[in-house]
């Protein structure tokens, strides 16, 4: 697999690091039922076969977490973006 | 027909004639009593579980391809029961248990091999860590042996023990741990099963439930219909896919975890090891593989293939350990979905949805588990309560923070 | 013996002589001969010895798809089981040798499994064996595996060298036949960057092992030249001996080149194999065909042997593989080795043609050779004990003829060899008028041309590898003109009809390495193993060395028979990676013994290897565990004179491994609040404040120290074996969570090394080395202070912190003036009597100070857990906040963090010893905890530990049992509180 | 650590110039004036991606969004000082001086012996002089640029974390000596 990362160009898997489901939003603590909405934010996924959004880590490169769509079926790239606000 | 030498023998004589299918390639009924998603170890076991003890024979096993078409067709068939907590080590030993009488109770040899399992520490808190699980394991009647390096070295004298990166220390060994024909489980289930009445039906995808209200009342499939008053979900690496059809999401990721198999060879390794100090595990089958694997590939993915990098981590691995199998040539190399729950371990109990049961969660251990979580998930079907030693795997554990987590690695699939 | 040389003709070097020993006799070879051809020409055909029925067995090909021909080459720590003679380069001085036999070759005892095999048939050993239960491992199974198996691998290391190297590409052919050499000729004349490979030391394909002819010139000299040009191409790179094993996700290709195993060891520098990971944007296929054998009785027999196999030794290598053969084909292909053999001068008794509709073209040319042709007629049996004497027939009208021939060759048309094109995961399709499958979707970017998509005729596979090596460098935005031109003899595609054997049993052969017989797949239908996979599986067709290269469709084939349906519908097992086996050794190239992972040492590193240190392995570095000094008797003595030295005088120890990581920015301070449960933001500049981090679930990540050097700068320690999960950890919060804040992060690790300078005297031993630098008197840097400033030119840090609990400093310089600090703080300690101190003393130190570290940071402990409850701070949000509060978590039943004593002084204390009360059975239900950490402590003069208990804040001073069945035994001890060594800290404030 | 100067076949490895190294990172909303800032004291042009761009002694790497390595072939004057100047509260600072050592690998065979270590393309067609990468080499994270040619050969330099320059050495050594 290779993973295009904005700033670094095209480069292989054993670069990265993976962390899962890319809709991952950190509940707002202030929320009613945080512990609930915790609970749902941190263990229960999104795994769908077919596109998926995730967060993929160029640990081994420039550091930046990237927001990757990929096919978990075919293991295709559709898309990378910077996980953040561009800065 | 029974098997033994004697009616082999008899067989031989007429040309093998005699011999029937080992299990009915059943067409699906309009209903059952259960239904169990899933063709792999864990729905056959199920299924003669619930037939042979519970006397529920009303069973369908529905199973979108082949049976063992997944992970129980593909793994390293390793079987074990040292675990370390509470919640999971009288589980698996319930399991090594069946697995002790499983020849005799399915009346197939399914080649339980106990070749023992040396787990290698190569550090002072890793024998440490070693010695708190073989601890819990005695403590549970299990048996475990803690080896020194010189004890280690008279088992495995050609392990690179002085010249590696991580030298060896010693390691921890279950003598009753060992291996399994792994097709071998699923076609003695499948022909126990069969022969006490329950359909097995190959190539029926389960594709949506029906539902009444809340209630799950049957499956929709790529055979048609098929009602049930308790449906069960078995199906490892998809259970997010069939818990989506229901409107579940679970705790759980699934991930690639690729094996290995060598050219066959003379005896080589007798058996089974696991490196400590990288991903690496090695046993030999009877046909004279080396059967080895590693860790997952790290990503989503229902691909049953994998990359690159985790096939050099794995030979990287296995060389650094045992010089000598950097000649051997690998023949094959594949991989299987696994599903991976937050905490590592598995789940076996009811969803929030009446009349829907999962079975999940298993990682890549479930193949040692496949007796026992029959066995269990027979007996939550059949009495609508946990069997005492499944009772922590529940699903509600994670919200509540009564993990289980052999590794401590937290709600990181790809950690554990 | 019939084989033999041919007096002229082949590709071989004549004039280099090779000698070689198979089983110990002595033979020569040629140059440019493989250790097959070798035999052929030295008339051996006997080779080996089938797995379960050790039949004898000969040569049946040519190539990779060897299922017969294995032996083992080398000796001692070289020794290679299972190596397929047909692609065993022949060199001087090779040692070969038949395995799977006992006493010899020739007269095998296994072979009584022969005589057995009525009751041996597949999947007989499910159905016995299983009484009584212990005599499966004890009698049963080693018998099985010791049947099992093939060749010996030997225990010792392997003594060759490997390595892994990448290369990238625009365009990647596989195989150099006619169809890839056109390819790669057409991408290379348009300047692009190709890559072809071929796993054959000569490359050319079919065309060096036919009598066919391109531009006018033999086919294995327009080969030759195709290369040269090739070679000519700055661009163009050209891997021989070299396959391409496996396909992957992101155009990425594995391959293995073999340097060395052409010759008798690699030479001193030079490595065996080398595994390349190629990058492609666009590959072209032209992987050739394979060709099916027939299945007969007694199509095993030694002396039967592919046709293609037939040509290729008799054109390519010169060698005759019988002086009297007979052909037996389905297909037309089968009819050119007559002619060949004719053409090489080998009487040929018969031609046996299973169709009865031939073409006239060959009738006319069989016919003006004389050859005697039987239309409609098949082989029924073979006769011969060692090798191939004669044949039986059975003619179209039925009658029975025996032909005498010690060789025969047999096509049963051709399987274009698509392996590469699944393993993506596509299926292959059948294709009805090829009789045979071909590739299903391809991977993105991949063309599949010549005989590898059914496109079986010479001309064909020129002109469309010319087409797609054009297209796809057009593709990539070359400018290529034209596809370059061949001339050749235009042929009529032959066909290519898949014929069933009606007929044959336990004899008949399907795949030949595993035993699986015609019988065996007729035994699968009638059990229920009916699709292609169960059928795998319980017969293990296909599962050999070779993948069922040969077997597979011709297995597939009569399963359809025995079942009726027809061979598409059944499908067929799909192919994975390696395509041949793959030394392990080379996957793992040179990662290795000592190279396996990478080696971190401090800067510190050679100043305590000088000072006696013993190293132990720290997660990737290696850290000093103790120092030998004289008189100390082990490594014990040693560790107790250090942490003795340290707390009566001075002591230092080398802490740059634990990670370091520099935080700036307007938001350094709120971010910090957010990623550690304590406050952080309150923390006054020039000061240090230990800080404790959680992961979202709420259980303790790491923890270390942050130190505010500035307003919006700070400089924060994780632990030795977290420090890159941190790093990740906060990237993931300032990229993802928190990406409005201003914080620039970076790991300063290596920039720093770091120092602690621990005991009473440690300041008097620091105030001489920083001189005028620093004032580090008590009052000026209180106990918690940070501080930084210029020490000999360059930029030093001090922070007053203890991991020891005696007054104790970390001192940081950069790494480069390590030694300058160490040899400063040495000639300083000296009237100190300062030592050096390692890891085991930091450890024991720490424990008798109730400092958590790995064995209680273990990924399943709450900050409660440990006793830092109170660190979790009610004013601000962080991480791990809201989940560190579920019911499990916060049970008051959970097991917290004690310290253990022996009741008994004398007794010595084990981690991993489980809590019992005294009284009480030791089950699991009574199990009450557990002891994480252990020493002996000097200061109190007996073992210490720290463990896990539940309930265990209210359970001060109760005795219970370690209980350590693997270990020690039952020890009893008493539960105390985690601290052990001045519980005021009144020393490492002083 | 590294033994400098070892020339093997076609291959010459030898410690890099490098004496001052600092880790610079625009604050939030601040790079382009920072990049003015820098233009202004070093005549240089910051990198958006990772390159090189050097006006002697003074060269910088681009390493991550929004983050670049400046590097002083010499010792003359503090280079955190001079960059502190320049970028007042425009950038944050780091020194990292001692956390790498460089290593200049150059010759003929130079390309072929890093392919065995590093996973990118440096055909001079996708790793033109002035290239940089952060990528891997052997297990271990690093720093690669391409500086200008040594005659006709291509000349790389690496940056190896100072604690895995001994293993890395010793990882190049090897590939060094297997390549042909
Ligand atoms: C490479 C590898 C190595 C492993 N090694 C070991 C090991 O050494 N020891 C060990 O204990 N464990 C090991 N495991 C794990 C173990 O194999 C699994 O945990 C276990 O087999 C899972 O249970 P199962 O047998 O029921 O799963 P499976 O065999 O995967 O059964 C699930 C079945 O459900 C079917 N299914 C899915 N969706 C549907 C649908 N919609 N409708 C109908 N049917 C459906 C699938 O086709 C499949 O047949 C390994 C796994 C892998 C992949
Ligand atoms: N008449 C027939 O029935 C018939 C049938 C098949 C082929 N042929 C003849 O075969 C030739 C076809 O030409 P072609 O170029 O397509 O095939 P080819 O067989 O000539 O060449 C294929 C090449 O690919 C190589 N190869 C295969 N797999 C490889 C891998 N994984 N890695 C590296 N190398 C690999 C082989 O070593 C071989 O050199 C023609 O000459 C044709 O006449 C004839
Ligand atoms: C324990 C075990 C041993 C195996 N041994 C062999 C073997 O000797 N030869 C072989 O070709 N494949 C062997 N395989 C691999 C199977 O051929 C197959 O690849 C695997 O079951 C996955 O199926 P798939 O490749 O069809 O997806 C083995 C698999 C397992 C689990
Ligand atoms: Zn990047």
């Amino acid at each position: 697999m290779r993973i295009r990362c904005p700033y670094c160009g095209e480069r292989d898997l054993s670069e990265f690091a993976y962390w899962g489901d890319g809709g991952y939003v950190r509940p707002d603590p202030h929320a009613h039922d945080p512990e609930f909405a915790y609970y749902t934010a941190v263990y229960l996924r999104d795994n769908p076969a077919g596109a998926h959004a995730e967060f993929w880590y160029h640990g081994i490169g420039c550091r930046s977490w990237l927001k990757v769509t990929r096919d978990t079926v075919s293991h295709r790239i559709l898309g990378v973006e910077f996980a953040g606000a561009r800065r | 027909m029974r098997y033994s030498l004697f009616s082999l023998l008899r067989q031989s004589l007429v040309g093998h004639r005699g011999w029937q299918p080992v299990w009915r390639d059943a067409a699906p009924k309009r209903g059952y009593d259960i239904v169990v998603i899933g063709g792999g170890g864990h729905g056959l076991a199920t299924a003669h579980y619930l037939a042979k003890v519970h006397g529920i024979r009303d069973v369908a096993v529905l199973e979108k391809s082949w049976i063992g078409s997944g992970n129980a067709g593909r793994n390293t068939t390793i079987i074990r029961s040292n675990y370390l907590l509470p919640g999971n080590n009288p589980f698996y030993e319930l399991s090594m248990k069946l697995w002790e009488g499983l020849e005799q109770d399915l009346n197939f040899n399914t080649m339980v091999s106990q070749r023992g399992v040396v787990n290698l520490y190569h550090s002072d808190a890793q024998r440490d860590a070693y010695a708190r699980r073989g601890n819990a394991m005695r403590m549970h009647g299990v048996d475990a042996e803690l080896l020194s390096r010189a004890e280690v070295k008279r088992m495995l004298p050609f392990l690179d023990f002085d010249n590696a990166r991580f030298p060896i220390r010693g390691g921890l060994l279950q003598r009753r741990g060992g291996t399994a024909r792994h097709d071998a489980v699923v076609w003695g289930y499948a022909r126990s099963a069969s022969d006490l009445g329950v359909d097995i039906v190959q190539n029926c995808e389960v594709t949506g439930f029906l539902r009444e209200g809340d209630r799950v009342v049957g499956v929709s499939t790529s055979r048609g219909d098929i009602r049930a008053a308790k449906v069960a979900v078995v199906v490892a690496g998809s259970s997010s896919r069939l818990a989506a059809l229901a409107g579940l999401k679970l705790p759980i990721e699934s991930h690639v975890l690729q094996a290995f198999v060598s050219e066959a060879i003379k005896p080589f390794i007798d058996t089974v090891v696991t490196f400590g100090a990288g991903h690496f595990y090695i046993s030999q089958s009877d046909k004279g593989g080396l059967v080895f694997g590693g860790d997952i590939d790290g990503y989503n993915s229902y691909a049953q293939r994998g990359n690159l990098p985790t096939v050099e981590d794995v030979c990287e691995s296995g060389v650094a350990l045992m010089p000598a199998i950097s000649r051997a040539r690998l023949l094959r190399s594949w991989a299987g979905i696994m599903d991976m729950s937050m905490d590592g371990s598995p789940i076996i109990d009811r969803t929030p949805l009446p009349g829907l049961y999962l079975n999940a969660g298993w990682c890549y251990g479930g193949f040692k588990a496949t007796p026992a979580s029959g066995f269990c998930l027979a007996h939550l079907l059949a009495r609508d309560e946990s069997h005492p030693l499944a009772a922590a795997l529940t699903l509600d554990r994670f919200g509540a923070g009564r993990l289980i987590d052999e590794k401590g690695q937290g709600a990181q699939p790809n950690l554990h | 013996m019939s084989g033999r040389r041919l007096p002229k003709g082949g590709l071989i070097a004549r004039d280099r002589l090779l000698r070689f020993e198979f089983d110990g006799k002595k033979f020569e070879g040629f140059a440019g001969d493989t250790l097959a051809s070798a035999l052929l020409g030295s008339g051996v055909s006997l080779v080996g010895r089938s797995f379960k029925y050790h039949r004898p067995r000969g040569i049946l090909s040519a190539g990779c798809e060897e299922p017969n021909a294995l032996v083992e080459l080398r000796d001692g720590a070289r020794l290679e089981p299972n190596t397929r003679a047909t692609v065993a380069e022949l060199y001087e001085g090779l040692r070969a040798r038949s395995q799977n036999r006992w006493p010899s070759l020739g007269f095998d005892l296994g072979a009584i499994n022969s005589l057995l095999s009525p009751i041996f048939v597949a999947g007989f050993y499910y159905k016995t064996f299983m009484w009584p239960a212990r005599w499966w491992e004890k009698l049963y199974e080693p018998l099985i595996r010791r049947a099992a198996g093939l060749g010996r691998l030997g225990h010792e290391a392997d003594p060759d060298g490997y390595e892994k190297s990448h290369l990238f590409c625009d365009v990647l052919v596989i195989g150099a036949g006619p169809a890839g050499l056109a390819a790669a000729l057409a991408a290379g004349r348009s300047g692009a960057r190709v890559v072809l490979c071929d796993e054959d030391f000569l490359p050319g394909g079919r065309l060096n092992g036919e009598r066919m002819e391109v531009n006018g010139e033999a086919g294995s000299s327009f080969a030759a030249k195709a290369v040269a040009q090739l070679r000519a191409m700055p661009e163009v790179t050209l891997l021989t001996r070299t396959t391409l094993f496996g396909v992957y996700d992101g155009n990425t290709f594995g391959a293995l080149e073999r340097l060395a195993d052409h010759k008798p060891v690699p030479h001193p520098g030079e490595v065996r194999h080398r595994y390349w990971k190629i990058v492609a944007r666009r590959t072209v296929l032209s992987s050739g065909a394979m060709e099916r054998p027939l299945v007969f009785d007694g199509n095993d027999r030694p002396g039967v042997m592919l046709s293609s196999a037939v040509r290729s030794y008799l054109n390519r290598f010169g060698v005759t593989p019988g002086r009297r053969a007979v052909v037996y084909t389905t297909c037309d292909d089968g009819w050119r080795s007559a002619f060949d053999l004719i053409g090489a001068g080998v009487e040929v008794a018969a031609l046996i043609d299973a169709r009865s509709d031939v073409v006239d073209s060959l009738l006319t040319e069989a016919k003006r050779h004389d050859l005697p042709v039987y239309r409609g007629s098949e082989v029924v049996g073979t006769h011969g004990r060692l090798r191939l004497s004669a044949i039986s027939m059975r003619e179209a009208g039925g009658r029975s003829r025996r032909i005498s021939a010690d060789l025969l060759s047999m096509c049963g048309g051709y399987n274009p060899n698509i392996a590469l094109s699944t393993h993506l995961g596509s299926r292959p399709q059948w294709d009805a008028d090829l009789d045979a499958f071909t590739a299903g979707t391809l991977p993105a970017g991949m063309a599949i041309v010549g005989a590898a998509a059914g496109e079986f005729t010479l001309a064909g596979a020129l002109k469309h590898g010319a087409a797609a090596g054009l297209e796809a460098v057009r593709a990539l935005g070359f400018s290529a003109t034209s596809a370059p031109k061949f001339s050749v003899e235009e042929e009529v595609p032959a066909s290519n009809k898949l014929m069933v054997a009606p007929h044959g049993g336990a004899k008949a052969f399907v795949d030949f390495q595993n035993d699986v017989t015609r019988a065996d797949i007729e035994l699968a239908a009638r059990e229920g193993f009916r699709g292609a996979e169960h059928l795998k599986r319980y017969t293990t067709l296909g599962m050999a060395t070779d993948q069922g290269k040969t077997s597979a469709l011709n297995g597939h084939a009569l399963m359809a028979a025995f079942t009726g349906r027809a061979t598409a519908d059944l499908g067929t097992i799909g192919s994975r990676p390696p395509y041949t086996p793959v030394a392990i050794g080379a996957l793992a190239g040179a990662h290795r013994g000592s190279m396996y992972r990478p080696v971190r040492l401090t800067p510190g590193h050679e100043w305590a290897r000088a000072a006696g240190a013993s190293f132990v392995e720290s997660g990737e570095w290696l850290r000093a565990q103790w120092f030998n000094a004289p008189g100390d008797k082990d490594w014990f003595d040693s560790v107790v004179r250090e942490v003795k030295g340290v707390r009566s005088s001075a002591g230092i120890c080398d802490v740059s491994t634990l990670g370091k990581i520099d935080v700036q920015g307007g938001d350094a301070a709120v971010f910090l609040d957010r990623i550690y449960a304590n406050l952080i933001s309150t923390l006054p500049t020039g000061k240090v404040r230990y800080g404790l981090m959680l992961r979202e679930d709420g259980m303790v990540f790491d923890d270390g120290t942050a130190a505010r050097f500035a307003e919006n700068h700070f400089v924060l320690s994780t632990t030795t074996a977290n420090a890159s999960r941190v790093m990740q950890h906060l990237e993931f919060a300032r990229q993802v969570l928190w990406p409005a804040l201003d914080v620039q992060l970076s790991s300063v690790t290596d920039q720093w090394a770091q120092f602690a300078v621990a005991g009473p005297r440690s300041r008097e031993v620091l105030a001489e080395v920083l001189k005028d630098a620093f004032d580090c008197s008590n009052a000026a840097f209180p106990y918690l202070g940070c501080a930084q400033f210029a020490w000999r030119g360059r930029t030093a840090r001090l922070y007053r912190v203890s991991f020891s609990g005696e007054l104790a400093y970390e001192i940081a310089v950069p790494a480069g003036a390590a030694e300058e600090c160490l040899e400063a703080l040495k000639q300083a300690g000296a009237p100190f009597d300062l030592i050096p101190y390692g890891l085991e003393a930091l450890g024991v130190m720490r424990i008798e100070k109730g400092h958590a570290a790995g064995g209680e940071l273990n990924g399943t402990t709450t900050a409660r857990d440990l006793g830092l409850g109170k660190l979790m701070s009610g004013k601000k949000d962080y991480i791990g906040r809201v989940l560190a509060e579920r019911p499990g978590l916060i049970d008051p039943n959970r097991a917290v963090l004690v310290g253990v004593k022996p009741v008994n002084a004398a007794s010595r204390l084990y981690a991993g010893a489980h809590f019992v009360a005294r009284g009480t059975a030791p089950t699991l239900e009574n199990d009450q905890g557990f002891v994480s950490s252990v020493g002996y402590s000097p200061s109190l003069g007996h073992w210490i530990g720290l463990g896990f208990l539940n309930r265990g804040a209210s359970r001060l001073g109760e005795r219970m049992l370690a209980h350590d069945p693997v270990r020690s035994g039952d020890t009893e001890i008493e539960i105390t509180t985690p601290c052990f060594y001045d519980p005021d800290g009144e020393r490492l404030r002083s | 650590m590294m033994e400098p100067h070892a020339a093997i076949a076609e291959i010459h490895i030898e410690a890099g110039e490098i004496r001052q190294v600092v880790r610079a990172m625009a604050r939030r909303g601040e790079e382009a004036e920072f990049a003015r800032r820098v233009r202004d004291t070093f005549a240089l042009e910051l990198p958006s991606k990772p390159e090189r761009v050097c006006r002697e002694p003074v060269a910088v790497v681009g390493i991550a969004p929004g983050a670049w390595l400046v590097m002083d072939s010499g010792f003359s004057s503090s280079l955190m000082d001079r960059l502190k100047a320049a970028a007042g509260t425009t950038a944050s600072l780091c020194d990292l001086s001692d956390a790498y050592v460089f290593r200049r690998v150059a010759g003929e065979k130079a390309r072929t012996a890093l392919a065995k270590l590093v996973p990118i393309d440096l055909h001079g067609w996708q790793f033109p002089v002035g290239s940089a990468a952060s990528t891997l080499a052997a297990h271990v994270s690093v720093l690669l640029w391409r500086l200008a040619d040594a005659g006709s050969d291509p000349c790389f330099e690496i940056g190896v974390p100072r604690s895995y320059a001994g293993y890395i050495y010793e990882a190049l050594a090897h590939a060094a000596t297997t390549t042909r």
